[in-house]
């Protein structure tokens, strides 16, 4: 069903948890539906330096989690606007059809985190990003 | 890595003594039962003694089963088969909300071509009120189909009870014991079934058999359509080691089936206790005590079925969300629903269902991998602290 | 006592080597494939291999490839599957006269629906006629079902011909191959068909598992309803050991379906050319050329058919009168009737199937016995002078 | 299917053949339903001393043709006409429900002697026998 890569993912999450004094924070989902997403990124010079989350859903749910925060650690902002769902998808050797939703949960849980980012910076009203399907 | 199989009633594994009865009827005892020549006849008399197995394991006369491909097929028949053959009495049919897909796809399928379906509701344990039924009869009401016992929450209807009050209108009355036969005892009189559907592989016989009893003078048309086996009421070459194979299971659970029970309610018991114990906030879904002697269902709050699922199975435990055929989509159980179990909890629900060869080891060792599993899982979500138990 | 088995069109003994591919999936890889725990997963990945050398034994696509309970299964769910999703379109549909049971009683049960059939009749050799279902064809016409070859006379139909007329009106195109998946050179790109149905049990597979070939884009009803197997479009849990079993056959015939019915060929004229040479008052029923490569039919006059068979039968030799399924009735068949055998004549026919095990050693042991017998039933009749010969 | 005693007689059926110079000949069933009986009979002082007959048709037509010219060997001809298929069917130790119309034939073929026998011998007018059910 699902790929290595996933298994690997789900199986020893990268960075999980809380993190103390975020830059940004982005929460996606609804436990009715069955994924929840809370996403934490840490940034310096427009370069996201970390990035933690927590999530409350199915396998793919917990790899895409993990693997979007690895991908986008060392990302600069306008990098990681960049990332679609496709983008975590792949790098996680693709997901069942029935899984992709997952992968878009991802994309919007970092673009709530990188909003939440800018709105703390006071650039909400300037660059509000957009969620992207 | 230790394997446990906790997923009998998804399926079961064909117990040996019924391979060793099987396999000669591949290849060596090949013949077509239909023909007329020794190796026809050969495996002609073997059908018909598996035939009188299965008619004696639930109280039936051989000439009263019909062997199908499987539970659905028999679920298929006795629901169309009534209906089609009944549709100038009335088009009006009873069943519940928490029937089997085979029981309701067939359901909906009869919709579609014009007849019209009552979904009875149920308990917060699952129980249908017999009370209920008798309410839902009309004038035009035909066939009442209901499950024995149900397949994800194991919740043990009141059969009988029920067959009286539809026997009494003069109703065919139809029951899915695809978890039952085999395991518990099942009696067609007792429970006064018009029909009753069956299917090996829920107790340690071959996948793709099953079969219908249907009482002698029940009105009904074939399903499927073709030459003359099984008395012109289901045709297609038969599927000999198959049905062999059913008769085998049969005897066997004929004698096993009270003594397994037993062990297997108090393993059950023994593993729900422990899981309250060691697990907080969980429900348990269905009855408590009209159970299956091998189900456990339990909902474990914040935390996500299939994760739990596939953390398991990466312990080499097998367990399922519910039942197997579901598991590809993403809707909660129908089930669950029916029950009343909040959406946000019935995703955290998993259903452990012990067998045969199930032992006290296998229950210690899963219940040490799931305690293991939830802390991590919940350790995971953002809303290990946040969250109120609904429970 | 020797035994010769010559009926491999009723059913076929299960090649040893599909046999081992099954068994292990009884008892050992017994998980349920729609499971998502590694006990379904491994036996998953083997059902959709098993899709894939079937899909590739005639020319499809394993994402067209239905498996069912057998060819009568396949025959049903094409007809009524297809006539059930597209009654809107239209109600008619054309066939023929000399179809198997699975076929004609389909068409039955539809008739009593509200379809309108077309039964196409045949020539004396059994042959439809392309022209005859140009002009069957009206604007209700929503399907056309034709069987490839016939399984008493052997005759070999010309499909992909009628399957020009009929794609040409855009017509769903249904075709019987259960004699001749695995035996012949089937492709349903070649044949022209949305539908073709093919059985396990014809070609060294077991019996009670067959499979439909859906062209991709075919509109259709499931036939049995129930949980998601089979991408929605046949519920019930998967006879997974019959369907590794399908696969395995499938693989096997593919590799050898062209020297084997070379030699089957040739073993078939000679033994037609012996039965001509040493009796008398003989006809071959069926197409001489376009025939099935081990189907031999004859009419011995002067002979009734079940005395024969079983006087064969007590020499060891299982022959058949024709379709297995239709040997406990008493009527002469229908298709024997449809290419105008009179029934007299009819009532002495004999079908002997030859397959993979068949030697020219049986076949000579078998003529041997075939003629002592009809010498003795003929000095036992009262009319072997007076008769006069229908030939 | 057919009982030990029905593959006996089909197997090895007793008086078959023409007999020279019967007393009474019945043949009944027609080529087209797929069973022709031929039965002959020869008496002496109303006693059937010899029976023998020819059949056309299936194995359970070819026992009771068998059995029949068993049972009626050394009866009088007034025991003779008390034969019923039922009595032939049991002799045979049964046969299949389908099967049992040859056994009717059987009888047939008898009252058919019998009745062949009296007109031979003039008293077709005031003895005939009626065909049973
Ligand atoms: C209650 C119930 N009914 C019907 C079925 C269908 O039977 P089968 O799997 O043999 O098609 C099942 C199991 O899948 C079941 O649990
Ligand atoms: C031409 C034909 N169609 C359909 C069938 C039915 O297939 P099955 O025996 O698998 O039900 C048969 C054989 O019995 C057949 O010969």
């Amino acid at each position: 069903m699902y790929s290595e890569k996933v298994m690997d993912h789900f199986n020893n999450p990268r960075n999980v948890g809380v993190m103390e004094n975020p830059d940004g924070v982005g929460t996606v989902g609804n436990p009715v539906c069955g994924d929840v997403m809370k996403l934490y990124i840490k940034v310096k010079d427009e370069r996201i330096v970390d990035a933690k989350f927590q999530t409350f859903g199915c396998g793919a749910a917990i790899a895409t989690s993990s693997m979007v925060t690895e991908i986008v650690k060392g990302k600069t902002i306008k990098e990681a606007l960049k990332i679609s769902n496709k983008t975590v998808a792949e790098a996680l050797d693709g997901l069942p059809p029935v899984k992709m939703h997952c992968s878009v949960l991802a994309e919007e849980a970092l673009k709530a985190a990188i909003n939440d980012y800018f709105s703390q910076k006071g650039k909400s009203k300037k660059e509000k990003v957009s969620k992207q399907d | 890595m230790r394997r446990v199989y906790l997923d009998y009633a998804a399926t079961t594994p064909t117990h040996p003594d019924v391979v060793k009865e099987m396999v000669p009827f591949l290849n060596q005892e090949f013949g077509n039962p239909s023909s007329i020549h020794t190796f026809g006849r050969e495996v002609r008399k073997k059908v018909e003694e598996a035939r009188e197995k299965v008619a004696h394991l639930i109280g039936a006369n051989p000439e009263e089963i019909v062997f199908t491909s499987g539970g659905t097929e028999a679920d298929n028949f006795a629901l169309i088969g009534i209906a089609f053959a009944n549709e100038k009495k009335g088009n009006h049919i009873i069943t519940s909300s928490i029937e089997h897909h085979a029981v309701l796809e067939a359901c909906h399928f009869l919709e579609k071509r014009g007849f019209s379906l009552t979904y009875l509701p149920v308990d917060k344990d699952g129980l249908i009120d017999p009370n209920d039924v008798k309410r839902a009869i009309k004038n035009k009401t035909i066939l009442v189909s209901l499950m024995h016992a149900n397949n994800e929450i194991g919740t043990i209807e009141p059969i009988a009870e029920i067959g009286k009050i539809v026997k009494e209108k003069g109703i065919y009355f139809h029951t899915d014991a695809v978890q039952t036969a085999g395991i518990l005892d099942v009696n067609v009189n007792d429970l006064k079934v018009d029909l009753l559907a069956l299917s090996a592989h829920k107790f340690y016989g071959p996948k793709g058999v099953g079969a219908l009893y249907i009482r002698k003078g029940t009105r009904m048309v074939p399903f499927i359509h073709g030459g003359h086996q099984e008395r012109r009421r289901r045709a297609g070459t038969e599927n000999t080691s198959g049905i062999i194979g059913l008769g085998k299971a049969a005897e066997i659970a004929q004698e096993t089936k009270e003594k397994e029970a037993k062990r297997l309610r108090e393993l059950r018991d023994y593993m729900i206790k422990e899981i309250f114990n060691q697990i907080e906030n969980v429900r348990l879904n269905g009855h408590p005590i009209q159970r299956l002697p091998g189900n456990i269902n339990v909902s474990i709050e914040f935390v996500e079925g299939e994760s739990l699922l596939l953390n398991l199975d990466l312990a080499g435990i097998a367990a399922s969300s519910g039942s197997a055929c579901t598991s590809d989509t993403l809707e909660p159980s129908h089930v669950l629903k029916a029950i009343g179990v909040p959406i946000q909890v019935a995703h955290g629900s998993i259903r452990f269902t012990l067998g045969k060869w199930t032992t006290k080891e296998d229950i210690d060792y899963t219940l040490e991998k799931l305690v293991e599993t939830v802390k991590k899982l919940r350790s995971i979500s953002p809303y290990q602290h946040d969250w109120k138990s609904t429970s």
